[in-house]
């Protein structure tokens, strides 16, 4: 029963794109990736903007202090088992809008810093953007996660 | 079995103990109680034709008969009449001695009037129900109570007028005959000398039909009921809605379909359908518009009267023109269309009280009737709220409750006797029904309370448990309908029909559906369901503070948006039928000379058709 | 009245039918979304992708919203799976015998439809969500709209049964076993080519009550309101109600197969299934192809639409069945 | 912009209750499919008719131009170039342009023409970013899959001269960072035949499809003398029948040689922006090819040498896809700007909303919204909040944006 379940959660990974704040541009290359020349349901993703649908949270862009809480509301609103994609370097890091080295990032007077500092995040992508291969990546691990379950 | 004159005796004296009773309020409900009660054991009594006869020689002039069809008509009437009652205890609260003598006088007469089987008894009888009821009306002592009170009492009495003119007429008849006397007027007799031939019969007779027409009510001059309804006390709004208008409504199609020989023109029951379907249609669509939860139920009574009428109709079409005694289809269509009529009817008794009832514990428990205001109810009062659910659905005609049973039998009626349209636009009656009533259901019950509801409780035991035998009803007859069919219905229906109804001929052919094994089908479905989402499949629920709250896009707080404040109203429904609906609303102008203007031009079309000679 | 052995073998036949109709959906929910995808220019998920989205849900939390009526909410998926399992069950696979003392009623068939589309609009308005109640007010301006259309076409066979030789009848194995047999040439004598408007006008109807575009996906329009009536839901109760609408594929057009193209054509046993199975098959993929080829009107749209046009071919067509012409 | 007809005094008590549908509220974002950013629309309703709306913004605010104040002249190239990810090459096309200016640097010719090849690139990647969200908010995927399909090549293009898929790093101070092969420049143009048949194939599909018109046509209307009065830029106001484009009226990099048309259209609708992007995209296509044609001939280098930066302040203006972009500068004579002011077009056009969304239905506001192809992220550097009530004061608002946007 579990290795189906197991199965089943690896076959259907449905995302939702959440921009936390940045400059939109891994957003669009989400959406590239549903499109037809990498088409990721071939591997069962769909696009479901409903946080109460979607297993998979790609998140972009660097957390403000404005979108918080909003951020943290959404991630609450998934329903178990549920993973965390940050995607872009401002998802994993707050890139160029912090100011600071790697992980040791300075809160600026509105930016606080990577998605992490607001919900816990299983799979980091940096890049900016990151390439559409790399986002795929990016969710294939995200879904070898899911299929551990909790 | 016990004379009906004993039973009505028996409530006019209570009632006049109720006069005493000023002084001890708890003692009028004891004397109500125990007066309609034993009128229930009485009625209940002669529907098994005991062989006990209790009877007051000379009273009312022998005017009483007992057959199936006044002893349906009269358990409606009583049993209604009962749990209104019963329900009158703990809602009207600040009543005066009147309100139960009024109320057993008006209930008295309504069961003499069932079980009246002479045409001025009938009349008699309506009378006194229409002035006693005038008082319940105007109860609450306020301007509006009195202007629905008169308004109602204005066009009844305007239209006993065409009964006591074609009364009138018969006894003229009489008189030329030789007979005198109010004999004359007993049904029976009528039938069997063969008073009522040519055209002054027919004449006199559909005088009499329009003037009880007008009780039904059917369309043009159904704008006294939801008026009236409003103004009134719930208890007194069940009380016309599932007694008064059946039971005074009733004789206008008792006297066509057991004099249908006058009535041999197609054209004619044609006119009783179409009058049928735009009754049905015309007012489901006006109680689209109504907030005013009261006027909504009023104005979809009249909707639902429309079925009776069409099934009547039909049922006539196929005595009156077709050779029923030897063409055993067109006997079913005779039989299948009067029954589902009469089980229409009897079923919109049982779920229009419910659903009467509990809007009468909102407005109890609230104070409001506003749809708009209300919201969230099935938190504050669960039980009036799934009983509600109940008799809504119910009404709309979802399968396996008995508005379905009713309505379906109506539509096969229809298709039998080759008027399909007839069929077609009940059908989309009963959608619009439906959406008529998923905006009761989910705006008063469902939705998020407004917030000003804190204190509202349950409503009291004497108030919620009439509407939940009523609702008990309601899904008995839907599971198993042949239980009523058999034991209630067909009864009233073989004193309508000239022939006897011969067993292939029975309508419960038309119930073909085994619907207990649709019922057990449903709930193996259900069962699948359950245990789909039953199982333990391993997913640890996660923890959040917000997990539960309504996903609004990550809006939740109150500088961007109160949760309360996304409502989104019910009237969504209504907006495809504004256009329309604002032109039926310029013509509702409230004016009670205008409606009895609309009630002369009716009648002086429908005479004129008459005399012409195309009806 | 029936005996005991006739329920027992009623209860067979409904889990046999639920069966065919399961597999069937599956089947055909694959080649609408593979189909979709290739004319997307897409290359489309694999087989086992509707089933597996389906498992999964199940796999997820149970979870209840606070401003649920929790009851309501719990109850309607599972009335809308009954319904649609019970419509499965009624409407026959092409064969003009089925058994039991059930004789399958047009007009149950159609108030049991209303029922599944019930079912949406009490979960939007119990989940407590905004977008769930606009939804369902969508949900029920929708079933307005379609209803009159729906039922003029769905009687218009069996009204017509009285002309093509047999007597009048409600059943819709009558109006089957009436299809048998040459219309003209080589048709063959489907009521599509008696009443073709009438089949339009069904067809559009059905295709609107099985969530397709150009007006079916308006109630639950994933970029106006998110998911409509089922925004709220989540986890094995979503599971419940993507089972139920994945028989859609079988319900709704078995029906039409049904009545407008002949059922199984009066074949042997298990010849007529696998032609009326080919029949639904190729009405999948019309209704996929009209799918992704148009774009989601608004309501009013659809109300103009369906209480004009489809109106005037349904009641034309009502006209030549009653006239006779 | 709809005002309720105050219902009159009922004078007859038992009349049938007008027919009438309780407003209420409606939150639209900062999570929504319509949406692919963060903003929030407060939508009061009536029925499904947008009475109010209302427009909060900010959940993007980055605090950019208060960086670029601790950042010197070139890295601030790379932070103004991740303002917007869509249309960041217009941004630093901006940046530079006013650096330039302040610094009275010369473009090299073969600079000129990279810079207008890749902005002229950037626009039709915009544009037919635009057309297939647009189709997919009303509800036709096919086309979104099919015009994002397309989109690809573009992609190609601008991966192949630069190396990335956006963010694409060409402009630098003085001149742009990587100059274009000669083996490439027939690929390019390879590659602007296939967009130039897509965008053909876009263009006819949008206008003969009676779906895509059904929802287009009428909606969102806005009016000529309103879009004047808010001073909308870009194609919404080229499609309100105002001829505006800083390409013609006020050119930079090689646009002043460059013979293109600017495509308006006259109704203001939704249907008539879908118009103008899809005619700029075809000029577009062909200015790239254009510059192209130069670029095989023009030699050179494609850097200025760039000296100090003197004190003083400059204004550049540059049309990015959603209309003119405005960079204000202020230079100490250090290496970092005194001051920077960033003014995008998304700014201008977010406000015409509230002019378009009332009267729409709720069906319409995904596409209304996305009609002036709102960047919030551009939008988002400053902290605004706009918050009007449409019905009640109408003139103080304008007066009142003018003052914010001061």
């Amino acid at each position: 029963m579990m290795g189906l379940m197991s199965w089943a959660r690896g076959k259907s990974p449905w995302i939702a794109v959440l921009h936390a704040g940045g400059c939109n541009n891994c957003d669009i290359e989400v959406l590239d990736v549903l499109t037809p020349r990498f088409d990721v349901e071939r591997l069962g993703v769909l696009w479901k903007q409903n946080p109460r649908h979607a297993d998979i949270l790609i998140t972009n862009g660097c957390v403000s202090k404005h979108s918080k809480v909003f951020i943290k509301r959404i991630y609450d609103q998934m329903l178990a088992p549920k993973k965390v994609v940050a995607l872009g370097s401002c998802a994993c890091t707050g890139g160029i809008y912090v100011e600071g080295e790697g992980r040791n990032v300075e809160e600026t007077h509105t930016i606080i810093g990577g998605v992490d500092k607001a919900i816990p995040v299983d799979v980091y992508v940096p890049g900016c953007p990151p390439k559409p291969e790399a986002i795929i990546q990016g969710v294939a691990i995200a879904i070898e996660k899911l299929k551990k379950g909790d | 079995m016990i004379d009906p004159a004993i039973v009505i005796i028996v409530l006019y004296i209570a009632a006049a103990f109720c006069l005493l009773g000023k002084k001890i309020r708890k003692g009028n409900d004891v004397v109500a109680l125990l007066a309609i009660g034993f009128a229930l054991l009485a009625v209940v009594l002669n529907y098994f034709y005991l062989p006990l006869w209790i009877s007051v020689p000379g009273v009312f002039g022998f005017a009483f008969t007992i057959n199936g069809y006044t002893n349906l008509i009269a358990l409606i009437a009583t049993f209604i009449g009962f749990l209104v009652v019963v329900y009158s205890v703990k809602y009207i609260e600040h009543r005066g001695s009147s309100y139960s003598l009024f109320v057993l006088l008006t209930i008295g007469s309504l069961i003499g009037m069932a079980y009246s089987w002479n045409l001025f008894w009938v009349f008699l009888f309506a009378e006194v129900a229409t002035i006693t009821s005038t008082f319940l009306i105007a109860h609450h002592l306020k301007s509006p109570s009195f202007e629905g009170g008169l308004k109602y009492l204005s066009i009844q009495i305007f239209a006993s007028l065409f009964v006591v003119v074609g009364l009138g007429f018969i006894y003229q008849e009489a008189l030329a005959s030789g007979y005198s006397g109010i004999g004359a007027f007993s049904i029976d007799f009528l039938l069997s000398s063969g008073l009522l031939t040519g055209f002054i019969g027919k004449f006199s007779l559909f005088l009499i039909f329009l003037g009880f027409l007008v009780k039904v009510p059917s369309f043009p001059i159904h704008t006294w009921l939801p008026d009236a309804s409003t103004v009134a006390p719930a208890s007194i709004s069940t009380l016309l809605h599932a007694m008064m208008i059946k039971v005074a409504g009733m004789p206008a199609f008792l006297i066509l379909l057991l004099f249908h020989s006058l009535f041999v023109s197609i054209n004619f029951w044609l006119v009783i359908c179409s009058l049928g379907i735009l009754t049905m249609l015309i007012c489901v669509i006006i109680a689209f518009a109504q907030n005013d939860l009261k006027r909504l139920l009023a104005f979809d009574s009249v909707s639902q009267m429309g079925y009776v009428i069409l099934g009547m109709g039909i049922g006539g079409l196929a005595i009156s023109f077709y050779d029923i005694t030897t063409d055993p289809v067109w006997l079913v269509v005779a039989a299948g269309g009067i029954t589902a009529g009469l089980f229409h009817l009897l079923n919109h008794s049982l779920f229009k009280s419910v659903l009467f009832f509990s809007a009468g514990a909102i407005e109890h428990e609230t104070g409001t009737r506003d749809i708009n205001q209300l919201g969230g109810l099935l938190q504050a009062m669960p039980k009036t709220g799934y009983v509600m659910l109940i008799g809504s659905l119910a009404i709309a005609g979802v399968p396996l409750l008995n508005g379905f049973i009713s309505k379906w039998m109506v539509y096969n009626a229809c298709i039998s006797a080759g008027q399909p349209v007839f069929a077609l636009i009940a059908i989309f009656t009963s959608a619009l029904t439906l959406a008529v009533f998923l905006r009761i259901l989910c705006s008063v019950f469902l939705g998020n309370s407004p917030g000003t509801f804190e204190g509202v409780h349950a409503a009291p035991r004497s108030m919620f448990t009439p509407s939940l035998l009523l609702a008990i009803g309601c899904i008995l007859f839907g599971v198993f309908p042949q239980i009523a069919i058999l034991f209630l219905i067909l009864p009233a229906t073989t004193v309508l029909l000239p022939v006897a109804i011969t067993p292939p001929a029975n309508p419960l052919f038309w119930v073909s559906l085994d619907l207990f094994l649709l019922g057990t089908l449903l709930i193996i479905g259900l069962i699948i369901g359950y245990l789909l989402y039953r199982i333990k499949w391993g997913a640890t629920p996660s923890e959040a503070e917000d997990k539960t709250m309504p996903f609004t896009g990550g809006t939740l707080k109150d500088p961007y948006l109160k949760v309360e404040e996304a409502r989104p109203a019910s009237t969504v429904f209504s907006y495809p039928f504004r256009s329309l609906l604002n032109g039926v609303r310029r013509s509702h102008t409230g004016l009670v000379n205008m409606y009895i203007l609309w009630f002369v031009l009716f009648a002086v079309l429908m005479l004129s058709l008459l005399i012409v000679g195309w009806i | 009245m029936a005996t005991l052995f006739d329920y027992l073998l009623i209860i067979t036949f409904y889990f046999a039918a639920i069966g065919l109709a399961f597999f069937f959906s599956w089947g055909a929910a694959w080649v609408f979304r593979k189909l979709s995808a290739r004319l997307q220019a897409r290359k489309g998920p694999p087989a086992y992708q509707p089933i597996a989205d389906i498992i999964k849900l199940f796999g997820k939390e149970r979870f209840i919203p606070r401003l649920a009526n929790k009851f309501l909410y719990t109850l309607s998926p599972l009335v809308a799976l009954s319904a649609i399992l019970i419509l499965s069950f009624m409407i026959p696979p092409g064969t003009p015998f089925w058994p039991g003392p059930l004789a399958f009623d047009l007009i149950v068939i159609l108030y049991f439809s209303v029922m599944f589309s019930l079912a949406f609009v009490i979960a939007g308005w119990a989940s407590g969500s905004p977008w769930g109640k606009i939804g369902a007010s969508r949900e029920v301006a929708m079933i307005l709209s379609v209803e009159l259309p729906l039922a003029i076409a769905l009687l218009i066979p069996s009204l017509a049964l009285a002309r093509v030789g047999s007597g009048f009848s409600l059943s819709i194995t009558d109006v089957i076993a009436a299809q048998e047999g040459i219309f003209i040439w080589f048709l063959p004598n489907w009521f599509l080519f008696h009443y073709p408007l009438a089949s339009v006008a069904l067809f559009l109807a059905l295709l609107t009550k099985s969530w397709m575009r150009p007006f079916g996906d308006i109630p639950e329009a994933e970029q106006e309101i998110f998911a409509g009536p089922l925004t709220e839901y989540g986890g094995p109760l979503l599971g419940i109600f993507e089972l139920a609408r994945l028989f859609r594929f079988y319900v709704f057009t078995a029906l039409f197969v049904d009545l407008y193209l002949g059922g199984g054509d009066g074949l042997i046993f298990p010849l007529n299934l696998l032609v009326f199975l080919v029949k639904c098959l190729v009405i999948v993929i019309i209704m996929t192809i009209i799918h992704v080829a148009s774009a989601r009107y608004r309501i009013s749209h659809a109300f103009k639409w369906f209480l004009t046009v489809c109106l005037a071919f349904a009641v034309f067509s009502l006209i030549r069945v009653l006239v006779g012409f | 912009m709809t005002r309720k007809k105050k219902t009159e005094k009922k004078t007859i008590p038992m009349q049938i209750d007008e027919v009438t549908a309780p407003e209420y509220v409606i939150p639209l974002g900062p999570f929504h499919p319509a949406l692919l950013e963060g903003e929030y629309f407060k939508l009061k309703v009536e029925g499904e008719k947008v009475l109010e709306v209302d427009l909060k913004l900010g959940y993007n605010y980055r605090g950019i131009m208060k960086l670029a104040e601790s950042r010197s002249y070139h890295q601030n190239m790379y932070l103004f170039e991740r303002v917007c990810g869509i249309c960041s090459a217009a941004h630093t096309t901006a940046y530079s342009t006013t650096v330039e200016m302040l610094g009275g640097i010369e473009l090299p010719d073969r600079a000129r023409y990279i810079r207008t090849l890749i902005a002229e690139l950037e626009r039709i990647h915009s544009h037919l970013l635009w057309a297939g969200v647009g189709m997919e908010l009303i509800g036709f995927k096919t086309l979104f899959m099919l015009i994002w399909r397309d989109r690809e090549h573009v992609l190609d293009v601008l991966e192949a001269i630069s190396g990335n898929r956006q963010h694409y790093a060409m402009n630098t101070i003085g001149g742009v960072r990587k100059d274009i092969e000669k083996e490439a420049i027939p690929k390019i143009e390879e590659k602007l035949k296939v967009l130039h048949k897509a965008t053909e194939t876009a263009t006819k599909a949008v206008l003969e499809d009676g779906g895509i018109r059904a929802r287009t046509k009428g909606i969102g209307t806005l009016d000529k003398e309103i879009a004047k009065q808010i001073s909308v830029v870009g194609p919404v106001a080229r499609a309100a029948g105002i001829k505006i484009d800083v390409r013609k009226d006020d050119p930079y990099a090689a646009y002043d040689e460059i013979p293109f048309d600017v495509i308006t259209a006259n109704d203001g609708d939704i249907f008539s922006m879908a118009l103008v992007r899809l005619g700029e995209l075809v000029e577009s296509v062909k200015i790239s090819q254009y510059c192209l044609d130069k670029l095989k001939t023009t030699g050179g280098p494609i850097q200025a040498e760039v000296k100090e930066i003197p004190p003083g302040e400059a204004v550049g203006r540059v049309e990015a896809p959603r209309g003119e972009l405005m960079y204000y500068l202020v230079s100490n004579g250090t290496n970092t700007p005194e001051r920077a002011r960033v003014r995008t077009p998304s700014y201008l056009n977010d406000y015409a909303l509230l002019f378009m969304l009332p009267g729409e239905s709720l069906a319409d506001v995904p596409i209304t919204v996305a009609s002036i192809d709102p960047c919030m992220a551009c939008t988002d550097r400053i902290c605004t909040v706009v918050n009007q009530d449409m019905r009640t004061q109408k003139t103080s608002t304008i007066q009142e944006l003018f003052k914010n946007s001061r």
